[in-house]
């Protein structure tokens, strides 16, 4: 299986579920890749994914997709170890690799059950962005006839808040769309904040669309909760200091990246939140404090 | 007789010799619920349910009473009912007080023949169910005390002077003018402070100034102290005396009775009554629907706290709620409106369904009920399954099981909607409207416990009143005012009275009109009762008065005016009235000549006199215990001529034609166990077995024409 | 020595209390200043015998509470004197007493002294252009109500005092040793009753009002600053000028031991003190010329004006400025039983504003429930909680609007115990904390903690009426346990977030400001 | 068994009067006591009750759980101990079908890459599974009398002598603490007396028995006299996952105080209050008494228009909190979620 095919397969999967996540579609199509892939040695199979896992983040340069190539990777030389036979191990990895992906699929479900007790009744909640799990969160809390309003930036550049916005006018939710510069404005009044993240990184911090930290920084100011919910497949083996330590390839877009202008002037995507602006993460591994997340990353690379 | 004896001898050395320590450990404490009332203050709501079963925030008020029993350390509860005892048995087999499990062993006593806790008494002194101490409350009685202290008190003094004192009364501190005060139960009492010791009791209610026996400060007592900031929890400990006192007082109908009775002539029974005074605890009867409202709101503020509704005391799955901030308790899926504010001291019971933009304060919502849009509740107690379209206003008002509002209804302050009833659409009822299903003449056909208003001018109200008045109820409205009209002003009076507590009008009211509103608690608003000399008086002068009566052919209703002055002159309640006038009466044959004559005599000379008087007797015959006193005077009279026993039956039948007298009265009365030996013998005389067994059999064809 | 060892080794309060109240009734005043002096005398001679610097830090002596541990009980002032110095009273040769006079007069002269260097700073102003927070009032002196452990100072006092014939108040019950410093007086134990009725040193409508403030009865800053000047207008009434004496000088010498007199029924409160000083200034300006009778008419006007303007009109001002920040919806979070904050709610209320108030309150005092009822008589809605229970129902609160007992020049605001902790949660939960005051309560002072000047409430009031107290009920038997009833807090002016004041609103870093400018416009 | 049926009427009784009691608001329970009651009890329902696997034993537990801790949602302690039980049995479960210990862990992301198949089930039945429980049990129970003098034995490790100490209200745990500490060091203690119910007193004069220099003041006083403590010293109802507090009410205050003096702020709470919930439903772990408390009933007709509020409990947010000692040593607030996952399993969170 070439690269085209690859970036092929990892398009599809975007395209035919625009609700999967990009660290799933990543996945999927690694997996395909492995069941595709001529090999006869771990070693070998090791080093075609690392090439595969690099032309998926060279299609989409989010964290979400290296999250979830580490993760295959990682899944892999866990799987090896216990299996000598190559073939055998093979087959083992596929099978555990489709279980695996059925269970992911679950986890967003699982999320919104933990979460959406922690928004009360009548409460008014701000959110950032587009994000599908707290979408979905959201969801939860209105099926269980809480009447509560939201608050979404618009997010600029790309307007990803006006898409959420009308998902949740469907679920018949009060909400208001809000500028980007006016999160300090409306801290006072709402008594929640929850953001997606792309990943969530080693110190419990996370990394996430643009505008996210001021967010986070402006609800500590108010003393009010800030909530992330994110799938435990976003948990990336990293540690950045501070908005410099980002590494660039996360930052901007693939694209941006490729024609090799100076950063300077372009717009980072994302940027970082630390961990000590983070109420509770919400996983599908359950409700974790930020120090507890190192604790998952630990238990599985070491 | 016991009683007595015992009080004497325990006077003197007992209270010397102190208790011996090792004492036998006290037996497991008993009480004695009295499910019901004895009046009508609750009609029309009481007539779909009995009043112990009316929910307060949606648990009925006979469980606060069981709960505080139980919590407070009872073991065994005997819950006596008479109205409507069918559904209250019903209900405690399905409630957990019946399970197997529970540490209060609740046994129900059911019998029709209750007209008064005087009977209930008599009874638990016949089946002699006390052993020791025990708990009298009423089944509406909502309580948190933990009575141990006062009961360690009661229980030291019995000890200590050999059982003088019978009772100790349980009172709470708090201060005039408190909402959880009910103007009707408003006392005033003389104690010695440093034994607790009641000296006198009287009722404040519609008193100007109060008047205080001199002896009361004579007396060697030097620490008398006069209290007005108590509140009668109507929770007495009793020793088993006095169930035996009532017993040998048979015209004690009241607990209130009783202790007047007791602190009057204590010098002869030698009984004392104590009193506990608590000021953390709280302790309420709801005796009108004034307390319901303050009660009920004084749970949903907590202060029967451990009995909030989220404690869910009575193990009922569908009576959990959620407790959250301003005092605001859901029940499971609760479903509200966008816009709807539940502002403060709210309850909502489960599967409730609001609409959006309602404002709902100090408000009850039972139970699956249904609330339209934009209706504001405020002080309103909703039960279960009612439904509220949109644009309703409800001001304090009580909306009874499965009643509908049509929408923009707009209720003021006191209405009451009894079960099933509907109103509106686009009406605004007046404050203190009552409406039910049942119109308020049929009562005297479904009149099982049997009471005051009998038959004020029934006859014009048969011919109206059949379908639902619209003026009255709304275009798709149900249900019958029950205000009635024009020429029975006071009985409109008497209605709303009876069910709001007497705050609403509390001007003048004539003594009729007190008598039908205050039920059988009436006599306490009178004062104590008078001397002897002063009833022999009384009698000549009623004497004389019929002679010329008699003589000069004077109309019943001068009569009635002279007697009736006569009664204030001499200061002589209705109860002695009643003796005396039928006293009189019956002797009055004797009086006109020679002292013996024979049974058919003396009828041929009683019963035309009967006839004309019969107007002056039901004048005065009206509440439950006027019939029991005539009968027992008649009976006493027959007791002192043993030659007329034979022409009692024909007396009685007379007295029961004319309609002075009856049925159910007479058959109690024969029915009672406790009659003297003479009197029993009287019973057995067969004229009046025939008579009684004519009854008897009337009743039923009567009751089963009721059915169809 | 050896007395002094007896003493400290003595048992339970009550039994060395009871003989020196037994001698205050017996003892004629006469009696009484020869015992004070032998006692001062003796304490001289101990003096002599160890050095000054050693004294406070001696373990068991009887002021001072020495740091560290703390001895079971201390001796209050004048009983252990009597108790200490019967015996030696009798006997006494003529030259000690001459002694003694000469030590007195030198000590009046000394008083004199820092009499004078106290009275400056009232008197600053008068000097034109001169901001008042120049040396003079850098140097002023230490009161004496909060130097307790210093044995001179009470020395002074005693002094002072005997030669105003006013009755030194004793101490009650141990104290707690960071507020050692400061007074502790019993409410069962009034000043007056060891004093002579009538007393010929004070004036009867002084003695009440003495009363009124050690018992209670008078509260709150404002309450107690108008009965004060009530007091004194009766004063100045009765008052005639003895002849070959000047008014303006006379009077001030008069009214000076009515002051201490009620310094020792209970501390004065800044309102006071500033009130003091304007009526000293008051006396002292009138011109020698004016006849007695117009003097007096003078004085009565300005005292008049002053409550009026200062305090009346104040109030006014305030709750109008007040107004503009209480706006519809409002959930007003107050504390205790302010007069100006009530006020200022009650006129808003009567303007039309719908708003509601938590009323929080505080054992032991409850001043609260007066606040309460109050406000519900006035028809506005309430809702009452305990100090410990703001947390739980701050969120809802939106503005928080807290009385002052006084503000210090460094911006931190004196009030009733409680207020700083208040302020302290609302900012946790961002709420903004209102403070309202007259600048009749500004003052000079500054003060970082609640510590250094405060006043101790009667410690008994912490035991629980009812069962429930049966714990603390005789804590005075138990010799490692104390009762802190503490009157003040001072709250940071970090945690207020602005003053209202009948100038209008200010930040309470201004406070300085603004006594410039008052004391420029004098 | 011979006679098991009236052993179970009277078990039921047992559990009923249980159940009734902490509805009563608990008379003075203790939660040490509400927990050895609830443990015991539990046994009990292993000992009689009729299970024939792992399976129906977890669901009966879970019922009677249920009913136990609903009576009484503040008293956090007796789910605990349900949870507790419940992970035993899942741990001698997993035991005798010879499964290894650190197999059957929360779930992770290890796990949901390793493991083979999904969830396990408990329906094989295993005759000596109803002793090995018992016996688990029994050593829970024993670990319970434990707790309080484990953590006095800690004191000497965090007092020195002369400082100042402040608590609030009564905790036997601070209790038993200060007094192990004053054995050897000489310190001073003042106590926030914690209106309405003034347990402090109760707690100061206890305290002042032992020769510990003790203070009693008014809750109004805590933040006045702060800046002059060393360290704040206190105990708690129940410690959420999140590494907050729910104390008695005034704690929140005493944290702020401390926070804004920076002055340590160190919890004795004993491993079985630590309870696996979220402050999410802080409402229910709120607990309202009588009005009474803290207006009286004679107040008269003000009462019917205003409202009174008397919580029971604050919430205290784990920034404010230094340090956690329990039985097991000291932690700091953000390490319990780790002994959280390590006490319970993750699936018996909501009983």
């Amino acid at each position: 299986m070439n690269e085209a095919e690859l970036i092929e397969a990892f398009k599809a999967q975007m395209r035919e579920d625009p609700d999967v996540a990009s660290a799933v579609a990543a996945i999927r199509a690694l997996l395909e890749f492995l069941k595709r892939d001529k090999g006869e040695t771990i070693q070998g199979l090791r080093v075609n994914l690392k090439n595969a896992i690099e032309t998926l983040s060279g299609v989409d340069s989010s964290v979400a997709v290296s999250s979830g190539g580490e993760l295959f990777l990682r899944f892999i030389s866990l799987t090896s170890l216990e299996y000598s036979d190559y073939s055998k191990c093979k087959e083992i990895m596929i099978e555990r690799g489709e279980l695996f992906l059925r269970r992911i699929s679950l986890s967003r479900n699982k999320i919104a059950k933990l979460c959406h007790t922690f928004i009360k009744d009548g409460a008014r909640i701000l959110t950032h962005a587009y994000s599908r799990v707290v979408l979905r969160v959201l969801k939860a809390a209105a099926e269980s006839k809480k009447r509560f309003s939201v608050y979404i930036t618009e997010s600029q550049p790309d307007q990803a808040g006006q898409k959420m916005a009308k998902a949740l006018s469907k679920l018949n939710v009060p909400v208001t769309v809000i500028l980007d510069a006016a999160v300090g404005y409306i801290m006072e009044k709402v008594n929640l904040v929850i953001v997606g993240a792309e990943g969530v990184v080693e110190s419990g911090g996370i990394i996430n669309k643009i505008g996210t930290n001021q967010m986070a920084v402006c609800a500590k100011a108010q003393n009010k909760p800030f909530y992330v919910v994110a799938e435990s497949f976003k948990f990336v083996r990293l540690f950045p200091l501070n908005q410099q330590d980002v590494p660039d390839k996360f930052k901007y877009k693939a694209d941006t990246l490729k024609t090799n202008r100076s950063l300077t002037e372009e717009h980072p995507w994302i940027d970082y939140t630390s961990p000590s602006l983070i109420t509770l993460l919400f996983t599908d591994l359950g409700v974790l404090t930020p120090s507890a997340v190192s604790d998952e990353l630990i238990k599985l690379y070491l | 007789m016991a009683a007595r004896g015992s009080g004497r001898r325990g006077a003197g050395p007992g209270g010397a010799r102190g208790p011996d320590p090792q004492e036998e450990p006290p037996p497991p404490l008993q009480a004695v619920l009295v499910a019901d009332s004895f009046n009508r203050r609750f009609f029309p709501v009481s007539k779909d349910r009995p009043r112990v079963l009316l929910p307060l925030a949606n648990v009925a008020m006979i469980d606060y009473t069981l709960e505080f029993l139980t919590a407070t350390g009872v073991e065994e509860t005997f819950v006596f009912c008479c109205w409507k005892s069918a559904e209250i048995k019903e209900h405690l087999h399905k409630s957990k007080w019946c399970r197997c499990t529970s540490p209060n062993k609740v046994r129900i006593v059911t019998s029709d023949l209750y007209r008064s806790l005087g009977d209930v008494l008599r009874d638990v002194d016949a089946k002699s169910l006390v052993r020791s101490d025990f708990l009298l409350v009423s089944g509406d009685v909502v309580s948190n005390i933990n009575i141990s202290t006062a009961l360690e008190e009661h229980r030291m003094r019995r000890k200590l002077d050999k059982n003088v004192s019978v009772m100790t009364m349980i009172f709470k501190e708090s201060s005039p003018g408190h909402r959880a005060r009910c103007q009707e139960d408003d006392i005033i009492l003389a104690m010695d402070s440093t034994t607790n010791r009641v000296l006198h009791y009287q009722r404040t209610q519609e008193l100007k100034r109060f008047r205080f026996p001199m002896s009361l400060f004579q007396s060697n007592i030097e620490t008398v102290e006069v209290r007005h900031d108590l509140l009668d929890c109507h929770i007495s400990i009793c020793s088993p005396q006095v169930a035996e006192l009532f017993t040998d007082n048979f015209d004690y109908q009241t607990r209130d009775d009783f202790v007047r009775g007791l602190l009057v002539n204590e010098e002869v029974l030698g009984n004392q009554i104590h009193m506990h005074v608590t000021a953390e605890e709280y302790g309420a009867r709801v005796s009108n629907l004034l307390m319901y409202e303050a009660v009920c709101s004084d749970i949903i503020r907590r202060w029967v706290y451990p009995m909030t509704p989220e404690m869910n005391f009575t193990d009922d799955e569908t009576q959990s709620y959620t407790h959250s901030k301003h005092n605001i308790y859901r029940g499971a899926e609760v479903s509200l409106g966008h816009g709807s504010v539940l502002d403060e001291n709210v309850l909502i019971g489960q599967g409730t369904v609001i609409g959006s933009n309602c404002s709902i304060t100090n408000s009850v919502v039972g139970q699956n009920c249904k609330i339209g849009d934009e209706v504001i509740l405020d002080g309103a107690f909703l039960w279960n399954g009612v439904h509220i379209a949109d644009r309703v206003e409800i001001w304090q008002s009580i909306v009874c099981d499965e009643a509908e509002v049509k929408e923009k209804v707009k209720l003021n302050p006191h209405c009451v909607l009894t079960s099933q009833v509907v109103v509106g659409p686009k009406i605004s009822l007046p404050a203190g409207t009552v409406i039910s299903l049942h119109s308020p003449d049929e009562e005297e056909e479904d009149d099982d416990e049997f009471s005051d208003d009998s038959g004020v001018n029934k006859e014009e109200n048969k011919v109206k009143l059949k379908g639902y008045n619209k003026a009255e109820v709304g275009s798709e409205g149900r249900g019958y005012l029950w205000k009635a009209d024009d020429e029975n002003e006071a009985d409109e009076e008497e209605q709303r009275q009876s069910l709001w507590g007497p705050t609403l009008n509390l001007e003048e009211e004539s003594e009729t009109e007190s008598d039908l509103s205050l039920g059988s608690e009436q006599p306490d608003s009178r004062t104590v009762s008078p001397q002897l000399d002063d009833v022999k008086v009384f009698q000549n002068e009623v004497l004389g008065t019929l002679q010329r009566g008699e003589e000069e052919n004077i109309s019943c209703d001068n009569l009635v005016l002279e007697i009736n002055s006569l009664k204030y002159a001499y200061n002589i309640g209705l109860k002695e009235v009643m003796q005396v006038l039928s006293k009189v009466v019956m002797e009055f044959p004797l009086q006109q000549l020679g002292t013996e004559l024979d049974p058919q005599h003396y009828c041929v000379m009683l019963i035309p006199l009967l006839k004309n008087w019969s107007p002056v007797f039901k004048n005065y015959i009206k509440r439950a215990s006027d019939h029991l006193d005539a009968l027992s005077a008649i009976e006493e009279f027959f007791l002192e001529h043993d030659g007329l026993h034979t022409s009692i039956a024909k007396v009685l039948m007379t007295f029961y034609q004319l309609e002075i007298l009856a049925e159910e009265m007479i058959l109690f009365w024969f029915s009672q166990r406790d009659a003297s030996d003479k009197g029993r013998q009287l019973r057995k005389n067969q004229q009046l077995q025939k008579f009684i067994q004519w009854l008897k059999e009337a009743e039923e064809e009567s009751s089963e024409g009721d059915q169809d | 020595m050896a007395e002094r060892g007896g003493r400290s080794g003595a048992g339970p309060l009550p039994s060395r209390e009871t003989p020196s109240d037994g001698q205050a009734q017996e003892l004629s005043k006469e009696e009484k200043l020869q015992l004070r002096k032998e006692k001062k005398q003796q304490k001289k001679k101990r003096r002599d015998e160890k050095g000054q610097p050693a004294e406070p830090s001696l373990p068991g002596h009887p002021q001072g509470q020495p740091p560290g541990a703390a001895p079971p009980m201390l001796a209050p002032v004048p009983s252990e004197g009597l108790a200490g110095s019967e015996k030696p009273a009798v006997g006494k040769s003529k030259a000690e007493l001459r002694a003694e006079r000469r030590a007195k007069q030198e000590a009046d002269r000394a008083l004199k002294q820092t009499k004078k260097v106290e009275s400056t700073p009232a008197a600053a102003p008068a000097k034109p252009r001169l901001p008042p927070s120049e040396p003079q009032s850098m140097v002023k002196r230490v009161p004496d109500h909060v130097q307790v452990d210093d044995p001179a100072a009470q020395r002074r006092l005693a002094k002072k005092l005997e030669r105003q014939q006013v009755p030194l108040r004793p101490d009650y019950g141990a104290k707690v040793n960071l507020f050692s410093h400061l007074h502790q007086y019993s409410r069962k134990r009034p000043l007056t009753q060891q004093m002579s009725i009538p007393s010929t040193a004070i004036h009867p409508a002084v003695v009440r009002l003495g009363l009124q403030y050690s018992q209670g009865l008078l509260n709150g800053s404002n309450a107690r600053c108008l009965a004060l000047l009530q007091v004194f207008r009766q004063v100045i009434r009765d008052y005639s000028t003895p002849p070959s004496e000047e008014l303006s000088r006379d009077l001030v010498a008069k009214l000076k031991p009515y002051i201490s007199f009620l310094n020792q029924c209970r501390p004065l409160s800044a309102s006071m003190g500033n009130a003091i000083k304007y009526l000293k200034k008051e006396i002292s300006g009138l011109s020698s010329t004016l006849r007695e009778e117009e003097a007096k008419g003078k004085l009565q006007g300005s005292i008049e004006g002053y409550v009026r303007e200062k305090i009346h009109l104040a109030a006014e001002a305030i709750s109008k400025y007040a107004f503009e920040k209480i706006s519809d919806r409002d959930v007003i979070l107050v504390y205790g039983c302010s007069s100006l904050v009530n006020r200022t709610l009650c006129d808003a209320y009567a303007n039309g504003c719908a708003f509601r108030v938590i009323v929080v309150d505080s054992r032991p005092r409850l001043e609260g429930r007066d606040t309460l009822r109050r406000l519900v008589r006035k028809g506005i809605r309430c809702t009452y909680v305990m100090i410990s229970a703001i947390s739980y129902v701050l969120p809802e609160v939106s503005k928080v609007l807290l009385g002052a007992h006084a503000l210090l020049a460094n911006g931190s605001v004196m009030s009733r115990v409680g207020t700083s902790q208040i302020a302290l949660v609302s900012k946790a939960y961002n709420v903004p904390v209102l403070v309202c005051c007259e600048t009749y309560k500004f003052c000079e002072r500054v003060q970082t903690d609640s510590f250094v000047s405060n006043e101790l409430d009667d410690p008994d009031d912490l035991i629980m009426p009812g069962k429930g107290g049966a714990q603390l009920r005789n804590w005075k038997e138990n010799s490692s346990l104390r009762l802190l009833n503490l009157v003040y807090d001072v709250t940071p002016p970090e945690l207020v977030d602005l003053v209202i004041t009948d100038l209008g609103m200010i930040p309470c870093t201004s406070v300085p400001v603004v006594l410039r400018v008052k004391n420029v416009e004098q | 068994m011979p006679g098991a049926p009236e052993k179970e009427s009277g078990l039921s009784e047992q559990i009923e009067a249980f159940v009734a009691r902490l509805k009563r608001g608990g008379e003075r329970l203790s939660s040490e006591e509400a927990a050895r009651q609830t443990v015991g009890l539990l046994r009990k329902i292993i000992g009689h009750g009729r299970w024939g696997n792992a399976g129906d034993l977890m669901v009966l537990i879970r019922k009677e759980g249920k009913r136990m801790t609903v009576a009484q949602p503040s008293e956090t302690t007796v789910g605990n101990m349900v949870r507790r039980v419940l992970k035993i049995i899942r741990e001698e479960y997993g035991r005798l079908r010879g499964r290894s210990e650190e197999s059957d862990q929360q779930e992770s992301l290890h796990k949901l890459l390793t493991s083979g198949g999904l969830s396990e089930d408990f329906s094989t039945p295993y005759p000596p599974l109803r002793a090995n429980v018992i016996e688990a049990i029994s050593e829970l129970l024993i670990e319970l009398e434990g707790t309080t003098d484990n953590i006095a034995m800690q004191a000497l490790e965090h007092i020195h002598s002369n400082e100042v100490i402040m608590t609030i209200g009564y905790s036997r745990t601070v209790e038993a603490f200060l007094k192990e500490a004053a054995r050897k060091r000489k310190f001073h203690v003042i106590v926030a007396e914690c209106a309405p119910f003034c347990q402090g007193h109760e707690m100061a004069v206890r305290l002042s028995k032992e020769e510990i220099e003790t203070t009693v003041m008014s809750d109004a006083a805590i933040f006045a006299v702060m800046s002059r403590v060393n360290k704040v010293i206190i105990g708690t109802k129940t410690i959420l996952a999140n590494g907050a507090l729910i104390a008695v009410s005034g704690t929140h205050t005493l944290a702020l105080a401390a926070k804004h003096h920076s002055t340590p702020l160190i919890v004795c709470a004993p491993m079985f209050k630590l309870s696996p919930q979220f402050p999410n439903e802080e409402d229910s772990f709120y607990k309202f008494v009588s009005p009474q408390e803290v207006l009286p009933f004679t107040e008269g007709e003000i009462l019917s228009k205003i409202n009174v509020h008397c919580p029971v409990f604050d919430y205290v947010p784990p920034e404010l909190i230094t340090l956690f000692i329990s039985n097991i040593g000291g932690n700091a607030p953000s390490y319990i979620y780790r002994l959280m996952s390590e006490l319970y399993h993750p699936d018996d969170h909501e009983l």
